[in-house]
């Protein structure tokens, strides 16, 4: 059933003419850091996505999942999981694709010399078997019933078992996309040209993708007035109001991020919830909105005050917090704090919203007594050193489309990510219960009894942001879905 | 009206600066006729250089001028800037005092001279080679081929000179103007060059105008004087009347006040001019020497006008011929006897210096004083005379602890002190003294006069109570003839003579039994030398202080000193009683020296010992004597070989030379 | 000659010495800052783990001096060792291609605010007081006061985006080389040219006042010589030699102006690479360009130096003095 | 100090630029009280208002922030780094160029070498690598690391200056009287130096203003929300042609401030020369 769409889409792709000039989208992205998969911190995108490729893909306008490398799966209960792999694909360097290179994948997570970035969610695999070239079995070591949803994640693309990546990955990138690396001038630029030998027939339906490294939005932004590059992705609100002006350009939202603001509740001021509640008080939605990304509530931006998305099947539609100072104060007093109190607020000053959401919440929390000293460090920095040890935080999370896997990194007790320093056995119990309820409607009942619970003592902000992309009115089918991976070989030029 | 080739008809210069305008050059009047040279005599600020640039027209943005100066007949002031670049270098050429300063120092020194006969007479690259040549070996310079290619800071001083004088000489122009040439350099260079001068003269058969502040220089090369004042001229007549007859009070202070040939300390005292050449405003009328003369009187500033005194001979005083003048010029001022102290052993050696050297530098060696033994007798002066760089100072320094000496030592009563100041005991310290040549520099700008004089006290003498202090600042101020008022000035708003008075006072403040004086007078003007000649011997005769004084003007060190040591490449030349010397010199460097010292007695002409080259390179060690490449006495390769042994004339004279007596 | 010779090699000893103290200094400053490099390349979502074991694999954990030696030498035998991004591929493989487009710009630069600024700078000194002059000045006062950034957006707003005769961005199109888009050097160039051009003329201007004022100028001008010759020929070479000088101290300026102009027009150079690497704290990247400017920076000062000494007479041939 | 009127009544120039800095003072001690917008409060409704409207003399910026108690504001810092900088780098450059100087031999050459390797890094890059790492650049850092940078300037000035004074007699003088090293070298020959001094601490105020601003552009200057100049000339230029001013007004107060002191520089440079 799954192969209805790509056939559906070699349908509509027109085929290439011969004397057509050269179909090219040219693309101005961050510098990258690394990129090789597996440790690749995420950037880059469009050079990744189409070099190389994942068992399955989110389809971005469905929210499904679609079939890639693997054109079926099964599952025993969530803890055995057969993959049945594509016939007949190649590498860019003309080797078979087949189920030992998955097994290679797979196992190349545990790699302790790697530092592989999916290290710890596959930890939860026992075995993985081959069981013949187009079959692979992964037995887990214990139920997991959103398992699959991991082979979605960009770190996941499927490598070539013989290919010596950790020398190449950096310089010449190989896999089996639709695109292949055809020359890369370190931080400048990359070329990248159509693979001959994709597999989906029709696809890719450009020849090339140009992709330049631009260190500064204003100058990507630029080159783009200025007809250099037809893409920018991960512009910035303000840039989106100097482009929303101009003809021949638009910008659009494939998708949304999330910016956690939480409280440290393990020590005063924030262990008691009714210092939590007076400064969820004090915020006002609206303003957050618009100061952070020029943008209406619900229009682009959304609020609330659990870890799920609004965006999410399972988000609860929960009422809005009205702006309440008077009650902000109040329970402020309650807690012991009548005349305010002063604490800190750290924040990766060079990440997109970071200033601004930072500066904002400053502003409106002053006026319920909230005295918040701003300190903002550049990523790596906030990161390293003061991430998880500070009273409150603003950090950047990636949407997923399974939520479970966060929940317990995150919000339960004894999670590496946990910023809230949060141990509340209701919810650890919750988040217990979530991971391993293989029944859907049982387990969105437990989603509900998580939100309701952050909803009134949950120690969280979750901001969700745009992720803004400028582009040519010309390029046509741009697709991007939650898992930040742009999907070219379905784009084209008119 | 054609007897004249400049003509220059009250000319008025005025700046204006800061604090308002004021007048450089004052309604001046003055004719120069074909082939007569005059020179222009006065102390500094006068506005003699004012006066010559402005014949140039070469004057300053903020200078107006007014009247008129006829070259030839044309008025120059008349003329467009293109005009006059015809005319200068050309028709009217200059020499300035700094001949440093005066060549570009990234060209050649032929190209600079080059480009002058190629410019005004059109002259090919060879033929003004050529003519540069010819004007070089006018001047005496030898290897004239060899010069053209140096840089200007290859040759020395006296070349340096002699070279922009040939420059000046390149288009044979009408009229030459010489801006105090010869001031910068050495005596025995000076002689030379002005002999070159009055030969020039009398071969190209040009007109003249020497500008001098010293009238013994004037006398060698102009017949007629022209005394400026404050920007107006005083006096000016043919240089046998104005010395035999100055009419105008300022001349005759400025003949008076320099201590020439034969007058010593003993005899007379030198005549001062009190106060310093002040500025006039533009509407100040009468006599601009009023302030300054001791025979003012109201008719000064109300009927102030040129008289005729004689045949070409005209004076700026209407009180020229009153009776009150005396009439009699050498008239002079007999000093006070010197007290004889009973208790004082005058025999005894208060410093002596025993084979003294010093070598500066490490990887570049100087030897800048190379063996010398002299003592100093208390309360006496011994005078130091010698050429530009022979370690006159060094040694004075050496003595007064600056720094160690590098070989030898140096015994002050009894105590050994060839140490630098900073391993000396505080008694030493206070009992040396120095006073600087340049008093402007030795004074701490930003200190005051009470600070600079006190600082010393507390130091030296303990002197730590401030009242007490200042009682003591204020009674050594008055010996040295200074007010009360000056306790709280700063260095700059003191001149250059009172400056000077400070730095005497802070010597003497604690009483010191030597102090060494290096050419203490030499940045001043010839009147406020005088006076501070006169200080200094005065407060000898009191305070029973002894001095080293070091001067290269032999005039000087004849007036003041008791003995004189003639030093020559860091080595003495010659050493005795100062009358001993001076009449009856062996050393045929001493010879020299005293034949080149300027006369002012325009009717006691010498000649003078012309000595050829310069000072051996201080780098080099000498073996044999030092003087021997310019000794007109040379007596063969001994005096290249073999250092000259003493020859002991007295007990008290002695010299260093192959000659014997 | 021989002295300049010696001097030569004098200062290029000194400059060796420099320069290994440098090195070391610059890598002791760049590894004891804060900031975790494999925490920075991983991102957030690193587990300790991986952290650990990408610090591990990148030799991180070495001692600080085995690393500076590892570094050194490398660097003597002319690797820069890899970025700590993309293993497997050289700095020397990043870092020329960027410093020949850095100097092509800096040239660029060099040869147009030099030559001008000394001709209006010359002008404004020989006409001081004029209003030749105070117009000079007051401009030259103005550019040296705006800072590159401030100027380089102006010279955006007016000649890119209004009348588009320059492009805003100086990006060069994939596949071709800098020397098909020298159209984007000109506006980076002139911001740097503006600064400069401030500065230098001013130097340049009171500089020749003073020779103006000198002895010599006097002295050839009383010699008859026509004002124009006398400009010309006599002063100014000495009022060039000062300029040379500050043209060589002013080097520094020029390198920061560089990195300022790079980042602000997006320009694929040196300055904009060092950037990148501060701000992804690419150590052995950070570590190479550093280096570089010094070596850069402290030749072209030597150059200004011996430059300087040849054409002053008075140092070429001292000693010379019979 | 007369000659100082009297020069400044005949420079119109140096009027306005002592003006310009007065006014900028005044800004800085007293300005924000005369605002009525604080430099963080963001009028969320009225972003990118154009000058003059709602109140915004000078506009505000996409986040809605007044400028001008952002520039206004920003000259409290720009000037503090400013002062700090040019005191500290001429008190340590005084400190390291006298004793160099004065005592010459081994530690003058030893300095020598030091300052060389100082120089070696363009101030500017130093100051940017330096902070980039850091990542935290707050008054306090930002004020030392481009002090250090602009050490081997003063210093070198400083031991120049102390190098002509050295040997001037007066120095002699002191030294024969037996003062110790420390008397001469702060005593005696210091009050002589501060003209050159102050000329080059004037300049050094310029400079560091200058590099403040060009560091806040590159990002490594001061961190928000402390309004930076230079900072908002970068952070507002993707703005620059909706909201003009946003870029316009921060520039024009680097300019005005870098070019009034320039001027006072020149000028004091021109008096003092006169004093000598
Ligand atoms: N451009 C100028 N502006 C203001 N004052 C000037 C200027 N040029 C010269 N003076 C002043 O004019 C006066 C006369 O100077 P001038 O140089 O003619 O004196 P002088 O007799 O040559 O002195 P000296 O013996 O020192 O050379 C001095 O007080 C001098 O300071
Ligand atoms: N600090 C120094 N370092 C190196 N050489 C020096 C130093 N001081 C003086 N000399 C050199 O030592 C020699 C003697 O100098 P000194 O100053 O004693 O001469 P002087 O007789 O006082 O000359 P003047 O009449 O010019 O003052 C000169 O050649 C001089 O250049
Ligand atoms: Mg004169
Ligand atoms: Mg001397």
């Amino acid at each position: 059933q799954k192969d209805e769409t790509t056939q559906e889409a070699a349908v509509i792709g027109e085929p290439v003419e011969k004397e057509a000039p050269v179909k090219q989208i040219r693309v101005a992205e961050q510098v990258p850091g690394l990129i090789t998969p597996g440790v690749w911190d995420g950037q880059v995108f469009s050079m990744n996505s189409s070099i190389y490729e994942y068992l399955i893909e989110i389809n971005a306008e469905t929210g499904e999942l679609d079939p890639v490398l693997a054109t079926s799966w099964e599952t025993n209960e969530g803890k055995v999981w057969t993959f049945k792999l594509r016939q007949g694909v190649k590498f860019h360097d003309g080797s078979d694709f087949t189920a030992e290179d998955v097994k290679y994948t797979i196992e190349r997570t545990q790699d302790p010399s790697l530092g592989h970035l999916k290290k710890t969610d596959f930890e939860v695999v026992e075995s993985v078997r081959v069981v013949d070239d187009y079959t692979v079995q992964v037995t887990l070591k214990e139920a997991r019933p959103t398992f699959v949803y991991l082979f979605t994640d960009y770190n996941m693309a499927i490598l070539s078992s013989e290919y010596d990546y950790a020398s190449l990955g950096e310089s010449k990138p190989m896999g089996t996309g639709p695109f292949m690396m055809s020359q890369l001038v370190p931080k400048e630029s990359a070329l990248l040209k159509k693979n001959p030998n994709y597999w989906a027939e029709g696809l890719p339906k450009i020849d090339q993708i140009a992709i330049y490294f631009v260190g500064d939005i204003d100058a990507s932004i630029s080159m783009l007035e200025s007809d250099r590059v037809d893409v920018v992705p991960f512009i910035t609100p303000e840039i989106q109001q100097r482009v929303d002006g101009i003809d021949g350009i638009s910008v659009i939202s494939p998708y949304q991020e999330q910016r956690f603001i939480s409280m440290r509740v393990d020590e005063a001021p924030f262990n008691d919830n009714r210092v939590r509640l007076a400064f969820k008080y004090a915020m006002d939605p609206k303003v957050i909105a618009r100061s952070t990304a020029k943008m209406e509530l619900n229009d682009g931006v959304f609020y609330n005050e659990t870890p799920i998305m609004n965006m999410l099947a399972e988000y609860k539609e929960l009422p809005l917090r009205e702006r309440n100072i008077a009650k902000a104060k109040q329970l402020l007093a309650e807690a012991g704090y009548p005349n305010g109190l002063s604490t800190e607020l750290y924040y990766a000053s060079d990440h997109p919203f970071g200033k601004e959401l930072s500066q904002t919440v400053k502003e409106l929390a002053a006026e319920a007594g909230f005295d918040i000293e701003l300190k903002g460090y550049t990523r790596d920095v906030y990161l390293s050193q003061y991430w998880l040890n500070v009273p409150i935080s603003i950090t950047g999370w990636g949407g997923r489309i399974d939520p479970s896997m966060l929940l317990s990194l995150a919000f339960k007790g004894g999670g590496p990510w946990n910023e809230s320093h949060l141990d509340e056995p209701v919810l650890n119990d919750l988040i217990e219960k979530i991971s391993s309820e293989a029944d859907p409607d049982q387990r969105m009942a437990y989603y509900h009894e998580l939100q309701e619970w952050f909803y009134n003592n949950g120690p969280l902000i979750n901001v969700q942001v745009p992720y803004l992309v400028a582009i040519k009115d010309n390029v046509v089918g741009y697709r991007q879905p939650l898992t930040m991976l742009p999907q070219y070989k379905y784009m084209d030029i008119l | 009206m054609n007897d004249n080739i400049l003509e220059i008809e009250n000319l008025h210069v005025r700046f204006s600066t800061f604090d308002g305008l004021f007048s450089a050059v004052n309604n001046v009047s003055l004719n120069l006729g074909y082939n007569e040279s005059i020179g222009i005599i006065g102390e500094s600020g006068c506005g003699k250089s004012t006066l010559a640039f402005t014949v140039m027209r070469y004057l300053a943005t903020n200078a107006q001028v007014e009247g008129a100066i006829r070259f030839k007949g044309i008025n120059l002031l008349e003329n467009s800037e293109k005009e006059m670049e015809s005319v200068r270098g050309n028709r009217i050429a200059m020499v300035f005092q700094n001949p440093y300063s005066s060549l570009n120092p990234s060209l050649t020194i032929g190209f600079q001279l080059d480009e002058v006969g190629m410019h005004h007479q059109k002259l090919s690259k060879s033929q003004a080679r050529k003519a540069t040549i010819e004007a070089l070996e006018m001047m005496n310079l030898g290897d004239p081929k060899g010069i053209v290619r140096r840089y200007p800071h290859q040759v020395s001083g006296g070349i340096q000179q002699r070279i922009c004088i040939a420059m000046a000489l390149l288009c044979k122009p009408d009229l030459m103007i010489l801006d105090e040439p010869t001031t910068a350099l050495d005596v025995t260079t000076e002689a030379v060059i002005l002999d070159s001068i009055a030969e020039l003269r009398d071969t190209l058969k040009m007109s003249m105008i020497y500008i001098s502040h010293d009238i013994g220089v004037i006398n060698k090369v102009s017949e007629n004087i022209v005394v400026m004042y404050s920007g107006e001229i005083v006096e000016s007549g043919p240089k046998k009347q104005i010395f035999e007859n100055p009419v105008h009070p300022y001349t005759r202070a400025l003949i008076n006040c320099m201590p020439r040939g034969g007058v010593v300390k003993e005899k007379t005292k030198l005549n001062t001019i009190a106060g310093y050449v002040k500025r006039r405003g533009v509407d100040e009328g009468g006599c601009p020497f009023a302030d300054r003369c001791d025979k003012k009187n109201d008719t000064c500033i109300s009927k102030y006008g040129t008289k005729k005194i004689g045949e070409h001979h005209y004076a700026a005083c209407d009180r020229a011929y009153a009776e009150d003048i005396p009439d009699k010029l050498k008239v002079r001022i007999t000093p006070i006897a010197r007290k004889k102290d009973p208790d004082f052993d005058s025999e005894r050696d208060l410093l002596k210096v025993e084979d003294l050297h010093k070598i500066y530098g490490n990887k570049r060696k100087v030897y800048a004083v190379n063996g010398i033994e002299f003592s100093v007798k208390p309360h006496s002066i011994l005078g130091i005379v010698g050429e530009s760089g022979c370690g006159k100072s060094t040694t004075g320094h050496m003595i007064s602890g600056l720094f160690p000496p590098s070989k030898g030592r140096i015994i002050f009563g009894d105590t050994d002190i060839s140490i630098g100041w900073n391993k000396r005991d505080k008694e030493t310290l206070k009992n040396i003294q120095l006073i600087f040549q340049n008093p402007g520099r030795s004074l701490n700008p930003s200190h005051t006069v009470e600070k600079i004089i006190g600082r010393t006290m507390q130091k030296l003498a303990n002197i730590n109570n401030a009242k007490e202090r200042r009682e003591k600042i204020i009674d050594i101020l008055r010996k040295v003839d200074l007010g009360k008022e000056y306790l709280e000035k700063k260095p700059r708003q003191l001149s250059g003579g009172e400056q000077q008075r400070v730095a005497i006072a802070r010597s003497l403040s604690i009483s010191p039994s030597l102090i060494v004086c290096d050419e203490p007078t030499s940045a001043l003007d010839v009147s406020v030398q005088a006076s501070v000649l006169n200080l200094l011997n005065d407060l000898q005769v009191d305070t029973h202080v002894a001095y080293l004084f070091i001067s290269h003007d032999l005039n000087v060190i004849n007036y003041l000193s008791d003995y004189i040591m003639v030093m020559y490449a860091g080595k003495i030349a010659e050493y005795g009683k100062r009358d001993e010397v001076m009449e009856n010199s062996h050393h045929p460097y001493t010879e020299a020296l005293l034949s080149a010292v300027p006369e002012v007695d325009p009717t006691k002409q010498k000649d003078i010992i012309e000595l050829e080259g310069m000072l051996p390179d201080p780098a080099k060690k000498i073996k044999g004597c030092p003087f021997a490449g310019r000794c007109h006495k040379q007596v063969g390769e001994i005096c290249v070989k073999e250092y000259p042994p003493m020859v002991q004339l007295t007990e008290d004279h002695y010299y260093f030379c192959h000659i014997k007596p | 000659m021989k002295r300049l010779m010696e001097m030569f090699l004098r200062r290029l000893g000194s400059l060796l010495a420099t320069l290994v103290v440098m090195s070391f200094v610059i890598f002791l400053l760049v590894e004891i800052m804060p900031g975790d490099v494999a925490q920075m390349i991983l991102g957030q979502s690193a587990t300790e783990e991986a952290v650990a074991a990408l610090r591990e694999a990148r030799g991180l954990n070495d001692p600080l001096l085995e690393r500076y030696g590892r570094w050194i030498s490398g660097v003597v035998v002319g690797d820069l060792g890899d970025s700590i991004y993309m293993q497997g591929v050289s700095i020397n493989s990043i870092l020329w291609r960027k410093v020949g487009h850095s100097i092509i710009l800096a040239m660029t630069a060099f040869i147009i605010f030099v030559p001008l600024s000394i001709f209006f700078g010359v002008l404004a000194g020989v006409k001081e007081k004029k209003p030749t002059d105070s117009i000079i000045s007051f401009f030259g006062l103005a550019t040296m006061a705006l800072p590159e950034f401030v100027s380089g957006v102006i010279l955006i707003t007016v000649f890119a985006v209004q009348l588009k005769w320059f492009p805003i961005v100086s990006v060069i199109p994939i596949g071709e080389s800098i020397w098909q888009n020298l159209n984007i050097v000109v506006l980076p160039a002139l911001s740097i040219t503006l600064v400069m051009f401030g500065y230098i003329s001013r130097m340049q201007r009171s500089s020749m006042i003073s020779v103006m004022n000198s002895d010599y100028i006097r002295a050839a001008t009383l010699k008859g010589m026509p004002r124009r010759y006398v400009i010309f020929r006599h002063a100014l070479k000495n009022a060039m030699l000062p300029t040379i000088t500050i043209i060589g101290m002013n080097m520094g300026w020029l390198f920061g102006g560089l990195v300022v102009v790079e980042t602000l027009f997006g320009f694929p150079g040196m300055g904009s690479l060092l950037m990148t690497a501060i701000k992804t704290r690419d150590v052995p990247l950070i570590e190479a360009c550093v280096l570089l400017i010094t070596v850069i920076y402290s030749v072209s000062t030597m150059i200004t130096d011996i430059m300087y000494s040849y054409l002053n007479p008075r140092i070429r041939y001292q000693g010379g003095q019979k | 100090m007369k000659y100082f009127f009297y020069q400044l009544k005949k420079s119109p120039l140096a009027m306005v630029g002592i003006a310009i800095i007065v006014f900028w003072l005044i800004a800085a001690f007293a300005g924000p009280s005369m605002i009525s917008f604080t430099h963080t409060e963001m009028d969320s409704m009225n972003q990118m208002a154009a000058p003059g409207e709602y109140g915004h003399v000078l506009g505000t910026d996409s986040l809605g922030r007044d400028i001008l108690s952002r520039i206004v504001y920003g000259s409290r810092s720009i000037l503090t780094v400013a002062l700090l900088t040019s005191i500290f780098s001429t008190v340590v450059g005084i400190l390291l160029g006298f004793s160099a100087g004065y005592f010459g031999g081994r530690l003058d050459t030893a300095f020598l070498r030091g300052m060389d390797i100082l120089m070696a890094i363009p101030p500017l890059v130093l100051s940017m690598v330096i902070l980039g790492i850091l990542g935290d650049s707050s008054i306090a850092s930002l004020t030392i690391i481009v002090s250090i940078a602009f050490v081997p300037a003063t210093a070198r000035v400083s031991r120049g200056v102390l190098l002509t004074e050295k040997s001037q007699e007066y120095v002699s003088a002191a030294r024969i009287r037996g003062e110790n090293h420390l008397y001469i070298m702060f005593v005696e020959i210091l009050p002589n130096t501060m003209g050159p001094i102050i000329v080059e601490a004037t300049a050094r105020f310029a400079y560091s203003i200058m590099m403040v601003a060009s560091l806040g552009f590159l990002g490594v200057g001061l961190q928000p929300p402390t309004p930076d100049w230079g900072m908002m000339v970068i952070e507002n230029k993707p703005i620059i042609a909706q909201a003009p001013w946003a870029v316009l007004f921060p520039a024009l107060a680097i300019a005005s401030l870098v070019i009034a002191i320039s001027i006072f520089s020149d000028f004091v440079s021109k008096v003092l020369i006169h004093e000598r």
